[in-house]
């Protein structure tokens, strides 16, 4: 047992943390989000330029080479900030489902431009129902003649798919000799595909909804082998897992910041706020939580980033910063009373993202399952 | 005891369900959850009106119905489980009208009593107490009025004004003894502000469901006839206590979420059982349940409530014992509706397009979550007063 | 709506609660419990004396003819001492299981010595696992010659068998032409019959293991009709189930009542203990939970007393109270400190006896399940 | 980070492991889930000493083997698995041994600490803090030791003294600044008292659970020599700060009921599920991993405050957080291990009959419930710690 970071990660760490700190006012945030793409472009060239969104990939790719362990504090860093970017479904979602499955030449063309940030890539999981059930894609990829396919289906709460410049999809291959579910680089520009923009108060990033309606592809667009689609995707969902609860550590760190820094003003009763015993009780709990939450998630983190099984350590991480990150956000608003319900105030931000990432991947609940399971439950 | 209503109650009950159905036909209003208190209408006031609605519990002298507590809350439950367009005479028929008849002058019953039983235009009533550093704690309330001869002077600033931004009058509580020796318990006033007067200025606040609900009030250099103070003087804070347990014996504070609540229940039962995990399913089931269960209690409290109000005994740790345990149920319904409903819940009303799984308004009223256990007094300082009140238990 | 008490509940209330108050001290509970029976036999006469064994019985078995929601009311004086009789097994588990079930003749022999404290009853409902399972009853009663049966099966938890003059039973009959479910007349006494004592440190009651080898019976040992016993029992349990209640709502009233009283008096860091924040949210939340939990157990028992459909009223009550109880004896354990950890003081009767009474009937998950049928899912 | 531990500790787990198998086998002691710290066995920590596991962080000068505090949380991990009876030295070890080193004498050192390494006879220590009017509140600890020559005269009463009846000797919190302007926190000082004195009487205490595992101590002008005034006069409190960190920082408070927990997975996992109903079964597994859950961060948190000793920092607060968290979980589990039993879950070892489904001291670990949030320091003042030592927030 080793809980000190490394000091080239504490360089990381300092030096993001400053960087989003310095660039990332409320003020700015606010500001990105209300743009067309909904997000900075100028902010997310930066990030490009410190090599962020290569930091995991191997340098022949334009990349860093950096640790998986690495990219997870960068995430909690951004979360802290609350960040809205194409990060996750670019850098970690696309890329690590590009590293495990494309070949070599689609490798070089995908990976430099999307570790550049030039390029946009985000992928298409859940179904029409908000599911993602791997037994029922409810995606199908129907064979035509010479190679070609027909894909139909939908998915929806696709993260900046109207700025993404492909979209993958998971669908199972139909017709003759039929293949299996099975990879496929989309564009939202195609005949056949519609974008619809979806309202969804709870997160900053922007989701849409895909319709595929006899969209056509071609051989080409498969990415990886036919048939392995979902070993390939489930390769990517515990790193992408991880990332999430990285990043709720991070918000629920600034939410325990904030509230930590709110009481020890705030004058109540002709004394500070944080002088009452409630709550004191109500902030030790959410440091609990907070602590708690750091450590099942770096300990999935670590043993992930050095290739150890850890399935039900991932779970565990999920399914504590769940509940850990709303329940802190609740006592949160409760403590700021009036004000953190405004709007100006930028408690909701958090709020929000607890209940938003509890939802993705799985809630605690679900996870819980997966637990139960590595028990042999 | 007798845990069911009475023939008449229940004809009442039909009644206003009738009402009620009839003006949601004629596309009167739809049925929306989340907002605190249903939008302002004053036409829909004004049929409650011809139906002896308001002021249903006064006295006949003021244009009331002389009914009880428990009729009130027959026709507040009906009222918001439909989420009726109520806001123009709530807060005048819920806590304006008792205060007058407790504390305030002929003339002021007499101006405003029959106006507001009437739903006649210009009585809508806002909550002038909270201010920035005066929350929770209204003894740090920092407004001034000042005598002017048969006038106040009122300077300061108001906060989470619910509906300042249409009402026609405000319900002031500000300092009018301003000797900094004297404790804000003896040292306040009740007045009845007028809205329109020179020197109110309403700032909008927008809440974190990106609606506007509340505001600040700046209040600069406003004149109010001493005809408009409220009971004595300096004698606000004793008589804001009677008040407000009027706001917090409600029912409002369990059926804020009432449609939410009503349409999972729907989506539960409607669910394709045989698509879905057993163990989830059991879950849905028992959270549902526990829900339900939660729902009927926190019922049972307001309809007790209301009966010993009835009984005319002091309520005020048991209306705080009852809403604390409401607004509790109100925050939880939005998060397990959620996660019944998954991911898909998340997708507001907002887009082009809806997910086939959905609940109207349910993210919203998520949003509004923090603000249940706030309004009317923090769960904390209801706690407080049944600890104190309640149990007798020393101030802290 | 009338949450007044009738003048004649009242009565009986204040005169049940000072009596109890007036015999039941500790010391005196203490002491009966470690005698033979387990129970004042003294006690137990007089309370006989009181009508209160036939408080719901007609007048020509020697009762009273009062109403149940009378009974439930006694229940919670009870409660509140935690006086422990063979009231609940005799009076209402195997009382109202008589008056269901048994014929006029058999009525007329066992109510009024029932009812009069001179012959005590109990009713053996859990099998081996401690399972209410009907559609298992694990009990057989397989059929001799001439009318008679061999009864085989194990009873647990049963209370008070040692001292109880006739035990109750439910078993399956066997044999040509099968009659199913049936109540059958036992005594410990007897040939195949076996009592065995119980270590329950949770429950006030003695409780014991009843187990049926081949004991021999006679057709006239059957309660009612052969095939019904399943109806009967169905018919006793809601009341059992709400009286059950009321005797928690009076022991959760109770807990409120010492802890109050406690934090009133006792000081720590130079004032009353009542004056810490946590402490009155702590006394707060146990009375919201003492009124919630009265709220919903009078509402159903004056709906069966009025006879009343009330099935989804008596599991929200069961519901409710268990987990509603059970956290306020942890919340008043933890303000009492030490003190309530000791034998000496009373608390821990209550912290037992809230446990015990969740795992009675079927606990709160077990009621909202209840709950959930009558909703309809 | 690293979140697995070295070949070198894992090879030390195994050693331990093996040692505690062997006493298993060997009849020394049996599995036995409740108590608060494994029984006494002056026997069994004589062995323990042979290996070199008493005082395992200690410096050698003192007997010690001067190894880390994650090797000591490995070594307390496999014996509270088992519950190994390590009642006779477990104090002298966690913190009277540290205290010493601390701010004992040379002297005291060198007195006790060999003797404790050795678990020799007559060192078995118990704590003197607790008083009927001072528990969690220690400033208000009454007892008196009154200078007297080269010794002090010690008057007043213990309670809660857990193990106090087989004790040799108890660590003493008294006041020796009599003079009542002076305040607790500047007028107690820490002794070491040998309890077979004259004038020291033990009362037992039976706790819920039936057990008698506490007591009252009266003192009646015990004479202690000066040489067992520990620290300097009057500083007890200060030191006494630093030292119940040592008590709070263990994962004993996290395996106390290791064995139903064990028992319980068991359990379940060898439950015959087609008899089960799914929706309750369902319910089992997620209420099961819920608890494994939380037992695997508790058990991150009890290593991450080991390392956190090991870097020498002041712990304070994290031991305070980790404890707050380990014993919510010691509460929960025995709550929810009876729900999943059910009924049969009550009956205990002492009849002559039990159950085909049983969990041996299952219904004893519920009895011992309440206690689990209170030794050592209750929950609240664990989280006024947290809040005000950790995150800086005024005092109340």
């Amino acid at each position: 047992m080793e809980f000190r970071l490394s000091e080239e990660t504490k360089l990381l760490k300092d030096n993001a943390g400053r960087f989003l700190q310095d660039r990332c006012s409320s003020a700015f945030l606010r500001e990105s989000v209300r743009g067309e793409t909904g997000f900075s472009t100028a902010l997310w060239k930066e990030m490009a330029g410190l090599g962020w969104l290569g930091l995991i990939y191997e340098e022949r790719y334009g990349g860093v080479g950096g640790s998986f362990f690495d990219l997870c504090i960068l995430f909690e860093e951004m979360g802290k900030v609350l960040l809205p970017t194409p990060f996750f479904c670019s850098a970690v979602l696309s890329g690590l489902l590009i590293d495990e499955a494309a070949s070599e030449t689609v490798k070089k063309e995908l990976l430099p431009p999307m570790i550049g940030g030039e390029r946009i890539l985000t992928l298409a999981l859940l179904d029409e129902g908000g599911r993602c059930d791997f037994s029922d894609l409810k995606m199908e990829a129907r064979k035509g003649g010479d190679g070609s396919f027909v894909l139909t289906g939908k998915r929806i709460l696709v993260p900046y798919a109207h700025a993404a410049d492909e979209i993958l999809v998971c669908a199972q291959i139909a017709g003759p000799g039929q293949n299996g579910p099975t990879v496929f680089r989309t564009t939202g520009r195609s005949q056949g595909v519609k974008i619809v923009s979806l309202d969804t108060p709870l997160t900053g990033e922007k989701l849409f909804a895909v319709f595929y309606e006899e969209a056509p592809l071609s051989r080409d667009d498969i990415l990886g082998v036919p048939g392995r689609g979902i070993d390939y995707i489930e390769k990517v969902l515990p790193r992408a897992i991880i990332c999430k609860c990285a990043e709720m550590v991070g918000g629920l760190a600034r939410v325990v910041e904030m509230t930590v820094g709110y009481v020890k003003e705030r004058r109540q009763f002709g004394r500070p706020l944080g002088a009452l015993q409630a709550v004191q009780h109500s902030c030790a709990d959410m440091q609990m939580h907070l602590e708690a939450s750091r450590l099942v998630t770096y300990q999935a983190a670590s043993l992930l980033s050095e290739g150890m099984p850890c399935e039900k350590e991932i779970a565990m991480a999920k399914a504590f910063c769940s509940d850990a990150y709303k329940k802190c956000t609740w006592s949160a608003h409760q403590i700021h009373g009036g004000i953190g319900f405004t709007e100006e105030h930028d408690l909701h931000f958090y709020y929000k993202h607890a209940k938003a990432s509890e939802l993705a991947f799985g809630d605690a609940r679900f996870h819980r399952g997966r637990v139960g399971e590595a028990m042999g439950l | 005891m007798r845990f069911y209503f009475t023939e008449q109650q229940e004809k009442f009950r039909c009644q206003v369900r009738d009402f009620l159905e009839e003006q949601l036909q004629a596309g009167a209003f739809s049925v929306h959850s989340a907002s605190l208190v249903g939008p302002v209408s004053r036409e829909f006031s004004r049929k409650m009106a011809e139906k002896g609605w308001i002021g249903l519990t006064w006295p006949q002298k003021y244009g009331g119905q002389g009914r009880t507590y428990v009729d009130k809350m027959i026709l507040n439950e009906e009222l918001f489980r439909v989420q009726a367009p109520v806001g123009y005479h709530f807060s005048a028929d819920r806590q304006v009208g008792p205060a007058l008849m407790k504390f305030g002058s002929e003339w002021q019953r007499e101006h405003f009593l029959p106006r507001i039983v009437r739903a006649e235009e210009g009585i809508d009533f806002c909550l002038l107490f909270s201010e920035p550093n005066a929350g929770s704690d209204l003894a740090s309330v920092a407004t001034r009025a000042e005598r002017d001869g048969d006038s106040y002077i009122v300077s300061g600033q108001k906060v989470w004004t619910s509906g300042g931004h249409d009402a026609d009058y405000g319900w002031l509580l500000a300092k009018t003894n301003l000797d900094p020796e004297v404790r804000s318990h003896l040292s306040c006033s009740e007045f009845i502000l007028d809205m329109h007067a020179p020197g109110v200025t309403v700032r909008p606040l927008v809440n974190i469901a990106g609606v506007h609900s509340f505001n600040e009030v700046f209040l600069d250099d406003v004149r109010v006839h001493e005809r408009y103070l409220v009971g004595r003087e300096n004698e606000g804070f004793k008589q804001i206590m009677a008040q407000v347990d009027y706001e917090r014996a409600g029912i409002e504070r369990l059926m804020q979420n009432y449609p939410v609540f009503s349409r999972l229940k729907d989506h539960v039962l409607h669910l394709d059982k045989t698509a879905l995990d057993a163990g989830r399913y059991a879950w849905i089931r028992d959270a549902l349940a526990g829900l339900e269960v939660d729902f009927q209690t926190g019922r049972l409290l307001c309809y007790y409530t209301a009966w010993l109000v009835d009984q005319g005994g002091n309520v005020s740790s048991q209306a705080a014992l009852t809403k604390s345990f409401c607004t509790q149920f109100e925050q939880r319904v939005n998060d397990i509706a959620l996660q019944i409903l998954g991911p898909v819940g998340q997708i507001g009303q907002g887009g082009p397009w809806r997910p086939p799984v959905f609940i109207e308004d349910l993210v919203e009223s998520y949003l509004w979550g923090p603000s249940y256990t706030l309004q009317g007094g923090s769960v904390e300082i209801l706690k407080n007063i049944v600890a104190q009140r309640g149990l007798g238990l020393p101030r802290a």
